[in-house]
This record gives structure tokens, C-alpha cells and sequence, in this order.
């Protein structure tokens, strides 16, 4: 049990663009386990929101039920929070998102909110190209009841159960890729170097972006032969790119190595930067990011970073074509066409 | 067979056409039933179609109705037999001394033996084959050509089918000449060939006043739009669907800003009901006004959610337009049979607000009022009607809205309310003794008001807690909630007379039991109530106290609203007789007066003296 | 303090151990609790864990009664304080006169100012610091030392413990010695400074008999594999999963074929609940035994699915582990919520069987009766059991198996049969008038008795039917098989003696009830009545007739087992008494004595002559 | 209204080697629409079980709702049916196909069936690899609850309603290779000489085998402007090779002629022969199969044909490691354990 504070302390008094302190961004009392990765994912949101400089009312945290889904407690105190029933957070999010086009909409997810109960929510919000952020904590565990495996589980992968999976794991980053997600990016709980600057640029994302943490279960699934513990994933991530997060473009001019890095611009121009990247594949490229985490698999590694961006595509709502207001602020007048036009329509119905 | 024997009626009468679906015989059919609301003489029809798209029996039944009686009267005084799959059950359906219509180019069978009923036959397939050569002509006509004959049989006056062909076809005028002259043909035909054979009249009236006709869903969809729903969330399932269309239809009407052509609406088709059901909780949460339309399998589906609803005080606006159940049963029949399942839809002790309208003014009404219940009471609603009401069109009184009339959001605090607040707020909170809570919107304030909604137990100020006196005391605030919703529902329709019986009924079967109770109070007084809304109104518990004898009208198997009545008035089930009608198939007149008569008959053999009866079992 | 105050019994005392989860205290207050046991003195022991994985209040409730009451009693007179975040709410419970055991490493608060009780304090932290340099061990023989203290203070004889650990740890025997020796450590203190302090006492005795110690799960799961179960579909969820588990951990010790090492069981998580009834039900229309566990919102989203079976009729067996709802609820917590939505699952008329075990044997027995009601019936029966029942140890009297009993699989037509029939073979026609018509299994033969299972309406020969009357004749054939069903299921089990009175209760309430009744009766006859199942048989209607006033027992807020003898058997909700008990923590004898008394007290002022009572409303 | 006959009509007298006519695998009188695609598919599987000799009653046929689920009651009149719940074929043949490994389990799905409400269950039963072919007769539109736009609907598409679909379809091929199906083919129902040899061909496989057949809604989904109408399928049609289904190698050598062919082996030793093939990849290569669709829709067409084959992976039953007798056949005395060893387990629990 302990507050979320995201590794990079700042001082209490030290305060962000739009002024808010840190501690506007924290949260309950956590109530996982010491050395749970969610909770480093929670810091990582945390970091993100505060360096992004947002009002923390404006956004909405929607969660599933899990270990995971509980961390919106631990984040964010400020912001609304719903913690909904299990898988189904995509559902409550897109009715949110649909109420107020103007929040920014966080959704939690465990792998077997997601991959299991929730897979056709999951599968309907990105096709949908809702506006939001969806996290996926994913140790390939069923946490909160204690242990079995999900289906991210990858084959032959030994919980502290110790019986191998017998099933194919199912890979939701490739699944968010086929149903035509515009940001997927993986990433390990550990690593808020890589964690943090891509949850900034999943949060400055125009339409669905997809995060896969990997975030070891250190109760139950934390095992060396466990394909989602610390051990292995430290030991066979590999990653797209070394990343930064450079919020506006034209403040900073950082010099990176000509040929070795690459840069993602978002909507609101702030870009990502990919250094050193092992990637030799476009990151627009939808094709290729499928190939590519294949082949990284075929290796046995796992891929991770922004493995794909593209921002083209209409949201929901640009789908279909809402005004700009939030339909949650039209007014009575705006909406009730009133009792002139039932004469009309009474009329016509005789 | 005499004369006696041969029904004979101005402006009374049920007509039953028997068709193949996807053959065109709708458009006909409804022409018909048109005419005659046109020409002031009250009417309703029910279209029985089958659950495939085509080339299955499917029935429109027709009832004309001087007196206004309005629902299904049991028997049918003229068939138009266009059907060979059915043909023969219908023949034999066919009430004595009514008139069997068929399609003469192929002479009977001689198994159509009866020998009390007029046969009518007209050629249609010979008429049409001389007179179209194109397939799907020759089927569309011959629809119409029976209508024609229809006319002239019934003494209807022809200008006012012309005139519903003009008004039909003003966008396509080339149209309109061929079908006035299929309707024609028919006319011609009959008043050669079946010259004053028929006795049943349909005569001009003045009768029908302002009234219109519209289809249940319809009205619920239009009054989705006037209740200021933004978000509709929903998957495709009979007979439901028209609901969402019609909202569609009237937002595209009403709804689209004029500038810029985009949507002041917007109207998701879910991947299931599961999540049809969190749209409208995310958007409700969220501040929108949101709903679902569905029907008993989609009710099933969403009974998690409106658990969540109901524990963690969301509002919900949920139509469930029902069909026969269980599972599949028969999608396109009707019944009155989710009442439990939705009343206490999901696990754990819920219960939840329905609203029963009785025709599609009260499914625009009771809509716009759901919403202002589901806001203010913070709690899901739901409006039970069904196919019945939802998909047949309706004679009924104008839609109307009162341009003074203001939304009820409830009890949400604004920006400005929250920066006043001195106390400290909490989310569940009782501040006024109501049961009801104040909530927030996401996003109003940067300081105050934001808290975490959840399905598990929760204190006052919304955070989580195992301790059980804290659960007990939100479970227990809940239910006074439910008594402040008791205050809140529409009330109970009670004409009382002081009788000793009294009888209930609620949602579609309003129609034929006002016929039944019109028949029965002619030997026996009679007090009547149409339940509206559960929970119920102290009135509905005290027209049962006031009463010996209640006979309660349902249309599902097992009694369901006596289920509800019993568990939460607490009234003994002895002393309530159900009459329960199941099939599928609107409830009639005649069936209630037959079960309702019968049952007093038995009543009277064991209480001669007519004194102390209790009633008997269901 | 006067000694007067102090409480002082042998064998009758309840102790009540605070601890923090994951911090491995479950297994050492499990080690007391079996020690008691052993002694041969009734015990029960509740868990009561929060709903996270670890750092979280968590509590052990071991209650020790020579009289063999095994429910709760109500009030601590022993509390083992040893987690900081609750330590203040845990002193202030405990009741005067008892004995308040601390870790005395830390001195108390002055807050910590009762006069009225006993303080223990043993250096726990200190002498485990002192003795162990490991943290983990420091943390798991802490917990070992107290069991050790509680063995001196309570005079318990040591060497039960010692024979405990050495069974505990046959396999690893190199753990006896240390843990001996911190048991050692705990007595040996509380030996020196708390030197007869403690009035409080468990001497052996020889109450126990053939008794075992189980979790209602354990016996339920087990009971699966001894009905024959071959196929279970689940999905994890608080409090069911362990019955999957030990499902699985009995067939993998009496299922696997010993020549291939091949599994004569297929058990699938499933991706929802939703999958995991798909599943039982393939397997069960298919021919298999075939089971799934869940709990409330399991049952919520498996609505859909049961209405089918219940309409296809197609035999299930689910388990329904009750936990506090209403949505996610209470997850930890136990409760008797889902009755009505158990009962009457699905959208339309629908109806299921539930059976209602007290105890870990009956979850056993009414496991294997469950699938041979399935499988008779061809309908699903639901396991009403709860958090307290599956998940708490019981004593209980043993697993028994006659095995000269044969599954009774129901009406199944074999291959034979098919070839011999002589008359047309309908799928749902009803022949020996029970309402259960015979089934066939997929494969059985090459050209007799295959039909087309469907949730849509049929007909006798399972053709789809939208004839209303042929839909409605199966309607009501299956209240003919409901009216069978209240001859099979297990009767309810009466205690009568002509009293006025009569108390129904049923589940886990039974244990307290007991308790409560044998303390009632000292003032007041009473008779009693556990319900077993429902629907009800003729002895539950009799009982409640035959007394003037009636109490019934439940755990949840909306009298939902009344509202189920109501319904079904056509009661007056006035004549029964409800007393509910709704925080999520098993009902206690003190509860429903004050409760019954109270309202007893009521009755009587109202009625002085007590004459004519027709009882309160609930 | 007609009775389902394949096209291929067979003299009544005719028998198969198992000595069945053709009429032993007919079912009742159809009640689809004249001219629906669902139709042929129909007709297609009562030739397909004709020619392999399948006695009837050992196939279980399984599906959900809609007008694509009517249809195991218009074949196979002697096989046990189970017309289920919307979306939930998936399960009830899993549980069917636990209780009885020996039976063939035709699963017959629609687009709205198992790409939306079916989302869930549809990936599950493919990562599971259950033993069954599992046929979506795909008309891009819910037909029975008239016509609207399904999740297969392209986005552009436009049925009867004349609004063009406005979300991204999913391609059910694309999902079942993702998830590990161990055969994958698209097919339209228009052409049944290349969809008897692949639906033969999926019968014969062990473990999941996928089709995908596009099948025109002429009701609904039948304009020119619809992707999954009669005329634009017939020219966007691509297809990965000519297709024969060749019941045993040694029976018959067909002179195909050399490079432009090749052939897939079944796990029975029938084989599937694929003739001036257009697919320039291994059939038997998962990355490849998925780069295949994708580009070949780049071209604006639709690939057809077998599309991916593989059978090494053990089924459910393989995985869970069950005997080999049918679980429903086991008898009491094999399956519980009886009262000895009761007094063993009652020792251990005092
Ligand atoms: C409908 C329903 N089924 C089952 C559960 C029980 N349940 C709670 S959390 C959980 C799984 C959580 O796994 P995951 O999403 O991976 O989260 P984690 O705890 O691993 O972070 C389950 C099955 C539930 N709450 N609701
Ligand atoms: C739970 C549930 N929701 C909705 C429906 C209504 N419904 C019947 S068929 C169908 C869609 C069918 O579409 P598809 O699977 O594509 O089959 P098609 O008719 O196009 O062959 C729907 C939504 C239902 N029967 N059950
Ligand atoms: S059980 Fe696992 S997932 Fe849950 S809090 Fe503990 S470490 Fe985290
Ligand atoms: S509506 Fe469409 S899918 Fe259904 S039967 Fe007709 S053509 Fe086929
Ligand atoms: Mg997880
Ligand atoms: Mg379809």
C-alpha cells in the first residue's frame, strides 16, 4: 500500500505550465501489492499528464474490473473516475466519449479485462477509431482472482502455478493493428524511459491509440519461465527506438545523428522522436508493423515502443459528424424541435 | 345457408387479410385499413408476420369499430384469402355466416365445404396476368385489385381510396393513375359478379376527431428526440429496431444544425446489447441523455449492467419493446412477459423503475417522462411495451408538447453550485431525505466534484469500503429512493364506481379490456385501474384493498405482474384472479369476457349469496 | 475490573484474529482452529478477507462451542490484534470482559483506554526480531508465536499442536522443528507473564465424532466428479473458482487413465461467463455431465443462455456461490441475493430449479442430486450456496457414496430404444404425462431421432412452429414438468410440534438458526422449517399454513425467498415475518434472537390474548 | 421456399460409397429468400458430405441466429441440429465437441453472428483450435433483422438503405489467421466449384478450419455500390488457384501441369489440389497469408481460395490432453471414483 508518485520526483512546490503541482495529478492509497507493475504504469500517467500540462478535470478514467482496472483510484484524484464491470470499459468509455467529444478519455484494461471478456468490446472500440487512450496492464495473469492464466499467456509460459500454458497467446497489439488502431505502441512497466514519452504521444493521439504494457504480476505470474515477468522481459525486449517526447517542435532542437533516428509528428505538432531504432520498417506502415512483430517473435524477442503511427484516419465522431459542441452542453432549445413541428407531423400521420 | 345466419353490420366488423410475406400485400393492406380511419370510422389492424423475410403466412388483421373499440375482438367476419399455404385454415377459421374472399382462378377444392359462409371469388391472378405482363406488376396489382373489390363490397366510398392513392404517390405522380385503375378493376369486378352479397358496411363518420395513426415505436423514437436524447446506443433485434430508426429518422429531421449539416445526435449500432447498454451508462455518466431500445433477449444480455446502474446511481433510459419469450420463442408475436426479469434485472437485490404505456401517444409521453425519472431519480428506467404496440400502427390522440415544459436533469451540481458548496459533498449522500443524491458531470469542475463511480461497495463520498453498515446503509437508502420513485411515477388509471370487483390491466391489453369490461358491466358492476408504472402508486394498493374480487389481465403465462403486485404491496395473491393470455397474439375482447365471466360463474356456485369471496387460485 | 466482568468458560468462547493479507496468517489461525477440532470440541471459523491480493485488513473468526453451534454467535470475547490499520476498531469490539492480545513490541496508545477488559500483551515483533533474521520468516513465525500463546492462555493441550505442524509438514519435515519451536516461543512467554490469566478454556473432549473439516466448494467440486461430471466450462470469479479447483484436483487424482495418463475430464476456462454456460450446454445437449460455477454477475450474464436451456430444455448444472451484490458488490462478502434472479433467470416466462445446501456435505449430496435433477428434468438446476459456505472450512459429517447407486440420467433414448420405437418419436412430446419427454443424443442413431434443438418456438417434433396454440400447449407442458419437479427435488426439513410459530430459514443460515431457536425456545414454542429447494413441495405450503405466525431467516435486503414462496405458492405476504440480515457477514444467533424476540414483544402488545395474530409486515 | 439441392443433381438412386443418396443429406424446405447466397452455401455442404461419405448422423451441425444461422435446418436432415443464441455458436460446439471428439461439428455462422455480437467467442474458439469447420456465410448485413450494415460491411459500401457504411471492416480471414486457425479460406457463394473442394477440404482438416464465404443478401445487400453483392464479387474476385479436392493420392493422378500448381495434403492422405494458382506464397506460411489478403485488397480485390493451411498443432482435446474415448461414452464405473476412497479423503479433513 502506497501512493503513486512517478519516479522522477519533482519538488512539491515546483509547478507545471498550467500550474498545478504534481500532487494534482496523484491519487489514493494503492492497494496492490508491493512491486505490482501497474502501479509504475500509474506513475508513468501521472508523469505524462503533468509534463503535458493537463487540467486534470478534463479527463475521464474508465476502467474494466482487475488489479489494473483498481489503479484509476491511484491516479488522477481530480478526474472523474469509472470503474465499471469486467471487460467493458470500452463500451462505457465510447458512451462518454460519445456524451462530451472535449475530455480526454483513459481507459485501464488487464489483459483479461481485455483479451477474454472484453475482446469484442475491444475489438468494436477500434474499429470505431474511438478518441482515446487505452492501457492494457498486461502480466498475463488474472491478478485479482489469484492467478490463472489469461490469453495473453503466451504457450509454454509457467505462472507461479507451474503448470504451462497450453493455449496460443493472443497478441493484442497485433490485434489493435488488424482492426485499424492508429497508434500501437508495447511497453514494459519497467521501462518508464520508453513508457512515458509514448503515453505523451498516445494522449496527443487524434483517435484510438493503443498501449500494451507488459507489467509483471509479482504474485502470481513473476516466475523465470514466466514470458510476462520482470526477468524475461528485461531480458528479451526488444525495442523500436529509443524515445523522446518533444512537445513543441519549435522550442527545442535536439540534435540527433542523421540516419539513426526518426520522428513521429503528432496532431497538435509535438513529435516523437526514435533514436538508435532497430526498427527498419516505415512506422506508418501498417503492413510492416505486423511483419515486424512477427518476425521480432519468430526470434523469440518481444517488440516493443510506438510500433505504429498514423493519424489520417476520422474519429467516432468525425464518422459521424457531430457539431463541435458536446452533445452533453446543447440546451433544451437547441434539442426539442418544440410544439410547432408536431402540427406538421400530426398532420401527416392522418 | 339463411339469412340469419349471415353477418350483417354498419361500421363493425374484423377483416382478416392472409398473405405471403415480401409479396407487397403491406402497402395494400395498410390502404385499406387507411381508408377507413379516413373515412372517420375508427379502426385498428394488426399485421401477424412471420420471423423470415419472405415468402412465409403472414396476416393483417383489420377491425372497424363505430364504438371505438380499439384492440383484437376475437373471430373474423371476412377473410381475403390470398394465401394457398394458409388457405384452408383460414377458410375454417372463418366466423358463420361471414364471407370467405379468395382468388377464383382456380376453383376450390372440394374440401372447402362449409356451408355457412359466403364465398366470394374474384379472378386476380386472371385479372392481372390480362391485364399486366410484368411479374412484379402482376403482384403488386393484385394487391391492390383486392382492395378494390374491398370498396365495393364494403360500401366504402371510392374517393377516398383514390385520395389516398394521390397523397401516397405525390412524390411519384406517374403512380398514381395504374393503381387507381388496379383498384378499379377490383371494384368493377365485385360489383359485377357479387352484386349486394355482402352485409357488412363501411359508412363515412365523423369519429376519429384529431386523432392519428402512428406505430408505438415510432412515437418513442419521437419522443426520444423531444426529451433531448444525444446518444443512442443499440443492436438490431425485432421488434425493437423501428425505435432506433425513427429516432434517426426524426434527428435527421430536427436535429441537424442547419449551418454547418452536422449532427446534434449521435447514434451508435453497438457489436451487441452489452455494450449498447454501457454507451448509455458512459453517456449518462457523462451528462448526455442516452438510450437503448431492445427486447427480451437483449434485456437478458444487459442484466449486469443494469445492476451497475442501480447500485452506483447512473441514470438509464431503456426501451424494451418484448416479443414471446423465453430465449428466440417467437419473435414477431407478442406478450407482456419481462416484467420479473426486467423489474429485477441482475444479481444482488435491484429493483428498477417500469413505465407501461398503452398506446403510442403514452409511448411518446411516458418516454420523455422516463427520461426526467431516469435523471432524477438517478436509477434505470425502463418503458415496457411491446410488438404489439411498438409495430402495429395505432389510431390515437395527437402527439403534443408543451413548450413550457423544462427538462428534469435531477440533481446535478454546476460549476457555480460546486465553488458555493461550504459542507463537504458526497456523491451519496441523503441531503434531503429523498434517497436521491447529488451528482456531478466530469469535467465541470477543476476542484471539487469529481469522484470515482464504481460497482462495488462505496461509502457517501464514493470510496470503496468492505465495511458492511456502510454497504447496508447505501443498500438501505436505496430503498427509500424507491418510495420517493413511488411519488414520482405516473399514477394508476382508476374509474371507480364502488363495486366489489375490480379489474387491472395494464400496457396493450388497455384496449381490449375496456371492450370486455363494456360487455361485462352490462350484468355485473365493474371497477376498473390500468397500472402505469411500477413501482406502484399508494392508489394502486388501495383500489386492491377496495375490492373483493380483482381480476388482474395479463398477457405472458405466469402471472408476472401479480408477481410484482403481490411481493411489493404485500397483498395476498388469493385474493387477485389472473386472466392470462399467452399465445403470442394480442389479447381479445372476447376471450377476457369468456375467462372473466367464466370465473364468476364458478364464484357465484360456491358463494351463492355473492358475500365473502376471496377469489380463486390462477 | 471486577472479576464478576471477566469471561470465563470452557470450550464456548469466540476469538476473533485481525490480521493484514498476504502476510500468511490464514494458515497459522488455521492451525488453531484444526487444533480445536482435534481437541475434539466443535469449532467454525470464518475468513474474512478483502477483496484485493495483499496489505489489507483481514479477519479470522474462530468460534468454539461444546454445544456444537456452529454459526456465529455475535460479540468477541478473544481478539488477536495484531494488524496496525484496524487495531483501534478491534479493541473497541471486543466485549467487556474480554481478553484484548497484542503485540506488545510497541506500547498501546492512551486512546487505548477501556478498563473493562483483559489486556494480553506478548512482544510478538521483539521476540521474533530477536529469534529470526530473515524477514520472511520473521513474518510467518510471528504469526506461529501467537498460536503458540493462545495455546498456553486458552490451556490447550500442547501436544495437539505439535502433532498438527508434524502432519502439516509430513512432506517437509525439516520445517517441523523450527515451527515447534516458535509454538514453543508463543507459550512459553505467555506462560511467564500472563500466568493464568485467561478464564477462557478448551479442553478435550469427544464431540466430534466421524466429523470432517471442509469448505463447501471442496464438496461441491467433489461432488462433481462423483456425479460423473465430465466437462466444466468456467471463468474465474470470487467466491467460485475454488470449486473449479478442487474439481480439478480430484479428477486429476481419481480421473486420469493410469495405463495413458490421459484425462477422462476436459475443464476450459472460458473467455466470459457467457462462453462458460455455452459450453455446459453443448456438452450437456450432447450427451455429457457437464457443470460451471459462478457467482452474481456470472449469473447475470448467463441469463440469456438459461432461458434457452430452460426453453430448449436442455439439462445444466451451475453453481451460484453467493456473494454480496448488488454489480460487483461486495466480492468478499457473502450473501442470499441472487434468489429471484436465479430463479426466474432469463427474459420471458421462465423458471428454475435451485437447490439450497447448509453445509459442506449437502453441497456434496446436492451436487450429485443437482445432476441427476439436470439430467431428469432436462432444465437447469442451480447450487444456491454462498462466500460463507464454499470458501469457510465447516465441520461437517463426511463425504458419504452409496455405490449401489446409479446416475439417474433421465429420459434418454438409446440406439436400441430408437430401433424398437414404433410410433413417431417427438423431441418435446409429453407421454407419461410428467411434462418430460424424451431426448436423444447427437450420434445415437443412423436414422431415428435426430431433431433441431432451437431457442425459437417449436413444436412436439421440435419443428418451428409460430402457431400461438402449438407454442402455448409447450408452454404449458412445462408447468406440467415444473408440478414433477416439486415431487423430485429434496424436501424441505421439518421440526414440528404444533407449535403457533414456525421459523423457516434455509443455506448457511441454518447453523445460526439452530442456535437461536434452541434459545427462543426457552420462552416461546416454535416450529421450523430449513427449505432445501425450490420449486416448493407440498410440505413447505402445509408448514406455513399450519402456523399463525411465521419468521422467515434470509441474508439480503429484499426478502427474496419470500418473494418466491409467495409467488409460487399463492401465500399471504402478511402472514410471514421477514428478518433479514444484509451486511455481507454470516448471520449471527444473537442477530435473529433480538430480531425474533423484538418483533415477538411487537405481536404481543398487539395481541395480548395473542389470539388471532396474522403477523407484521416485513 | 425450396428445398436445398447442390447443383450438381445427382439421380435419386445414386449412392455414395458409405451407401447414402443424395437425399440422406438434404434437410427441410428452405425459408431463406429466393436467390440468397446462404442458399448455395447449403447446397455446396450436402454435396461435400456426399462426396466424402460422411454418415449423417455423426455430424452435429451448430449455429447462432440470423438467416445464415436458418440454414442447418435446410441440410442434413439426419444430423442432430442446434440452432442456438445470437453469437454464441462458438460455445455450444465447444462444449458439444468436449462431450464427444468423434462427431464432425459443422459450425454455420453469420457476419453479424460472429463479428459482432460473436466477436468474443469467435477469437476463443480459434485459439483453442477446436476440432470444426466453422462456415460464416458473410453478407456484410444483418439479413433477418433487415439489412443493416454488419462489421464486415466495407466502409463505403452501400446496401438497399443507399447510406454508405462509414466505419472499417473486419476481415474474419485476417482475425482467424492472427489467432492460430489451422486452415483459412474465403469463398463465394457464387462459385461452388471452389467452394465444394474447400469446405471438403476443412472437413477433412484436424483442428479449426475457417471459411469465409461471401454470401449475397439479395434482399438487402445486393446493389452494385455493395462489396458483398453477386456483381461486384464476381469481378473482384481473386483467387488464390483453381481448386480439386483429390479424396485419396492413390486413386486417381491427375496431370497437373508442373510449376503452376500445387498441392496440400490432408491429414487423412486426401488431398487438395490448387491449379494455375495466382498466390505466389506458402500456403503454409502464416506471415505470408496475411501479407497475401492485404495485398491483394491494396488492389481493391478479394482474395479467394485456400488461403492458409497448416495442421501440425494439436487440438483442444490434444492440448487438454483428454482420452480418446468420447467423454459422453465413459460409464459411471470409469467415472466415479466410488465410496473407498472416500474414507481416505474424509481421514485427510479430520
Ligand atoms: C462478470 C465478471 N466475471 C468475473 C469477475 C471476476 N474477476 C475479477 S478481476 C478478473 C480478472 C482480472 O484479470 P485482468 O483483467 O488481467 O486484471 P489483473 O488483475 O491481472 O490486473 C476477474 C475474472 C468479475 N468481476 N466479473
Ligand atoms: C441477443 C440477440 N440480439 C439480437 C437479435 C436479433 N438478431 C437476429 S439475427 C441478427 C443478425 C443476423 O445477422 P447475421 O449474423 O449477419 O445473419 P444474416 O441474417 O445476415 O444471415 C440479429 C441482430 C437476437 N436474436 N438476439
Ligand atoms: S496480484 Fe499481481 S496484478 Fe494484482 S496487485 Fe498483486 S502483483 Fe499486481
Ligand atoms: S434477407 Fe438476405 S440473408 Fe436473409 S434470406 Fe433474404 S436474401 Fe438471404
Ligand atoms: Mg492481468
Ligand atoms: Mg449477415
Amino acid at each position: 500500500m502506497t501512493y503513486i508518485r512517478p519516479n522522477f520526483r519533482h519538488p512539491e512546490s515546483l509547478r507545471n505550465d498550467a500550474g498545478y503541482s504534481i500532487k494534482h495529478y496523484e491519487g489514493a492509497l494503492s492497494t496492490l501489492c508491493a512491486g505490482c507493475g501497474h502501479d509504475s504504469i500509474s506513475a508513468a500517467i501521472i508523469k505524462s499528464c503533468f509534463d503535458l500540462n493537463l487540467a486534470p478535470h478534463k479527463i475521464a478514467k474508465i476502467s474494466g474490473i482487475g488489479c489494473s482496472s483498481k489503479t484509476p483510484t491511484y491516479f488522477l484524484g481530480k478526474a472523474h473516475g469509472f470503474n465499471s464491470v469486467h471487460g467493458r470499459m470500452p463500451s462505457v468509455t465510447t458512451g462518454a466519449n460519445m456524451a462530451n467529444k472535449d475530455l480526454l478519455y483513459l481507459g485501464v484494461s488487464g489483459d483479461g479485462d481485455t483479451a477474454s471478456i472484453g475482446m469484442g468490446q475491444f475489438a468494436h472500440v477500434v474499429r470505431r477509431n474511438l478518441n482515446m487512450v487505452y492501457i492494457v496492464m498486461n502480466n498475463g495473469c488474472y491478478g485479482l482472482t489469484k492467478g490463472q492464466d489469461s490469453a495473453t499467456a503466451d504457450q509454454g509460459s509457467v505462472s507461479k502455478k507451474g503448470v504451462p500454458s497450453v493455449f496460443d497467446s493472443i497478441d493484442l497489439c497485433q490485434m489493435a493493428l488488424q482492426l485499424g488502431a492508429g497508434l500501437v505502441a508495447r511497453c514494459f512497466s519497467g521501462d518508464k524511459k520508453q513508457l512515458i514519452p509514448i503515453i505523451k504521444a498516445a494522449i496527443q493521439h487524434q483517435g484510438f491509440a493503443f498501449i500494451d504494457v507488459i507489467s509483471p504480476c509479482v504474485t502470481f505470474n513473476n516466475t523465470p519461465q514466466s514470458t510476462k515477468g520482470y526477468e524475461w522481459v528485461r531480458e528479451h525486449m526488444e525495442a523500436t527506438g529509443t524515445i523522446d517526447f518533444i512537445p513543441d517542435r519549435t522550442e527545442i532542437t535536439l540534435d540527433y545523428p542523421a540516419g539513426s533516428s526518426r520522428t513521429v509528428t503528432l496532431h497538435d505538432g509535438s513529435e516523437l522522436h526514435l533514436q538508435k531504432s532497430s526498427a527498419d520498417y516505415d512506422l506508418s506502415n501498417r503492413k510492416a508493423a505486423m511483419q515486424q512483430i512477427e518476425t521480432v517473435k519468430e526470434q523469440q524477442k518481444i517488440l516493443t515502443g510506438l510500433i505504429y503511427h498514423n493519424d489520417t484516419k476520422l474519429d467516432t465522431h468525425g464518422k459521424i459528424n457531430t457539431v463541435d459542441t458536446p452533445l452533453n452542453a446543447l440546451t433544451q432549445d437547441e434539442l426539442c424541435p418544440g410544439s410547432e413541428v408536431l402540427a406538421a407531423l400530426n398532420a401527416k400521420l392522418r | 345457408m339463411t339469412n340469419e345466419n349471415t353477418l350483417s353490420a354498419t361500421n363493425d366488423c374484423v377483416i382478416r387479410f392472409a398473405n405471403v410475406n415480401g409479396s407487397g400485400s403491406a402497402s395494400a393492406n395498410n390502404l385499406f385499413s387507411k381508408a377507413v380511419f379516413r373515412l372517420g370510422v375508427p379502426v385498428s389492424a394488426k399485421n401477424i408476420f412471420p420471423s423470415n423475410i419472405q415468402g412465409l403466412p403472414t396476416w393483417f388483421e383489420v377491425r372497424v369499430s363505430e364504438q371505438g373499440y380499439l384492440g383484437r375482438r376475437g373471430g373474423y367476419d371476412f377473410m381475403v384469402a390470398v394465401n394457398g399455404q394458409t388457405m384452408y385454415k383460414d377458410y375454417l377459421e372463418l366466423l358463420p355466416g361471414g364471407y370467405f374472399f379468395y382468388d377464383s382462378s382456380k376453383r376450390l377444392p372440394d374440401s372447402y365445404d362449409r356451408s355457412d359462409i359466403h364465398l366470394i371469388g374474384v379472378p386476380l391472378t386472371d385479372i392481372t396476368n390480362s391485364q399486366y405482363s410484368d411479374p412484379r406488376q402482376r403482384q403488386i396489382f393484385k394487391n391492390i385489385i383486392y382492395v378494390g373489390a374491398l370498396a365495393y363490397l364494403l360500401d366504402m366510398d371510392f374517393r377516398v381510396f383514390e385520395e389516398s392513392i394521390e397523397s401516397l404517390f405525390a412524390q411519384k405522380p406517374k403512380l398514381i393513375e395504374p393503381n387507381i385503375k388496379a383498384l378499379k378493376l377490383g371494384y368493377d369486378y365485385a360489383e359485377k359478379h357479387h352484386t349486394d352479397i355482402c352485409r357488412l358496411n363501411i359508412h363515412r363518420r365523423d369519429l376519429n376527431g384529431d386523432q392519428i395513426l402512428m406505430e408505438g415505436n415510432a412515437a418513442a423514437g419521437l419522443g426520444a428526440v423531444y426529451a433531448g436524447a444525444t446518444v443512442a446506443g443499440w443492436y438490431p433485434i425485432t421488434p425493437s429496431t423501428s425505435v432506433i430508426e425513427a429516432f434517426e429518422r426524426y434527428c435527421r429531421a430536427y436535429r441537424v444544425d442547419k449551418a454547418s449539416g452536422r449532427n446534434k445526435f449521435a447514434i451508435l449500432q453497438a457489436e451487441d446489447e452489452l455494450a449498447a447498454i454501457g454507451i448509455v451508462i458512459g453517456a449518462s455518466w457523462n451528462g448526455a441523455r442516452a438510450f437503448t431500445a431492445t427486447s427480451g433477449p437483449g434485456v437478458s444480455l444487459m442484466s449486469e449492467f443494469l445492476g451497475l446502474a442501480y447500485f452506483a446511481e447512473i441514470p438509464v433510459m431503456l426501451m424494451d419493446i418484448q416479443r414471446t419469450g423465453p430465449s428466440t420463442g417467437m419473435p414477431t408475436r407478442t406478450q407482456q412477459s419481462d416484467l420479473i426479469s426486467a423489474a429485477y434485472a441482475s444479481h444482488g437485490d435491484t429493483r428498477h423503475v417500469l413505465l407501461f404505456p398503452a398506446n403510442p401517444t403514452e409511448c411518446f409521453d411516458m418516454t420523455v417522462t422516463g427520461f426526467d425519472l431516469a435523471d432524477r431519480l438517478q436509477t434505470p428506467v425502463i418503458l415496457m411495451s411491446d410488438l404489439d404496440l411498438g409495430m402495429n400502427v395505432h389510431q390515437c390522440d395527437p402527439i403534443k408538447w408543451d413548450d413550457s415544459r423544462v427538462y428534469d436533469r435531477g440533481k446535478v451540481l454546476n460549476e457555480q453550485q460546486l465553488t458555493d458548496l461550504s459542507e463537504r459533498w458526497g456523491r451519496y449522500l441523503d441531503v434531503d431525505g429523498d434517497g436521491i443524491p447529488y451528482r456531478t458531470i466530469p469535467g465541470t469542475h477543476p476542484e471539487k466534484g469529481a469522484f470515482f463511480t464504481r460497482g462495488s461497495s462505496h461509502d457517501e463520498y464514493a470510496a470503496y469500503t468492505e465495511d458492511g453498515e456502510v454497504y447496508a446503509r447505501g443498500m438501505q437508502r436505496l430503498l427509500v429512493k424507491w418510495d420517493t420513485a413511488k411519488t414520482l411515477v405516473p399514477a394508476a388509471e382508476v374509474t371507480s364506481d364502488g363495486a366489489d370487483i375490480g379489474v387491472i390491466y395494464f400496457g396493450t391489453s388497455a384496449y381490449s379490456s375496456r371492450e370486455a369490461l363494456d360487455q361485462l358491466r352490462s350484468t355485473q358492476a365493474m371497477d376498473a385501474m390500468r397500472i402505469k408504472a411500477f413501482p406502484f402508486g399508494q392508489e394502486v394498493a388501495e383500489f386492491i384493498k377496495q375490492h373483493s374480487i380483482i381480476f388482474l389481465i395479463e398477457q405472458n403465462r405466469d402471472a408476472q405482474m401479480k408477481a410484482l403486485l403481490v411481493n411489493e404491496l404485500a397483498i395476498d395473491p388469493n385474493t387477485i384472479i389472473s386472466v392470462l393470455n399467452m399465445d403470442g397474439m394480442p389479447i381479445t375482447a372476447e376471450f377476457l369476457v369468456t375467462e372473466i365471466q367464466c370465473h364468476l360463474d364458478q364464484l357465484a356456485v360456491h358463494n351463492p349469496d355473492n358475500q365473502q369471496t376471496t377469489g380463486g387460485a390462477a
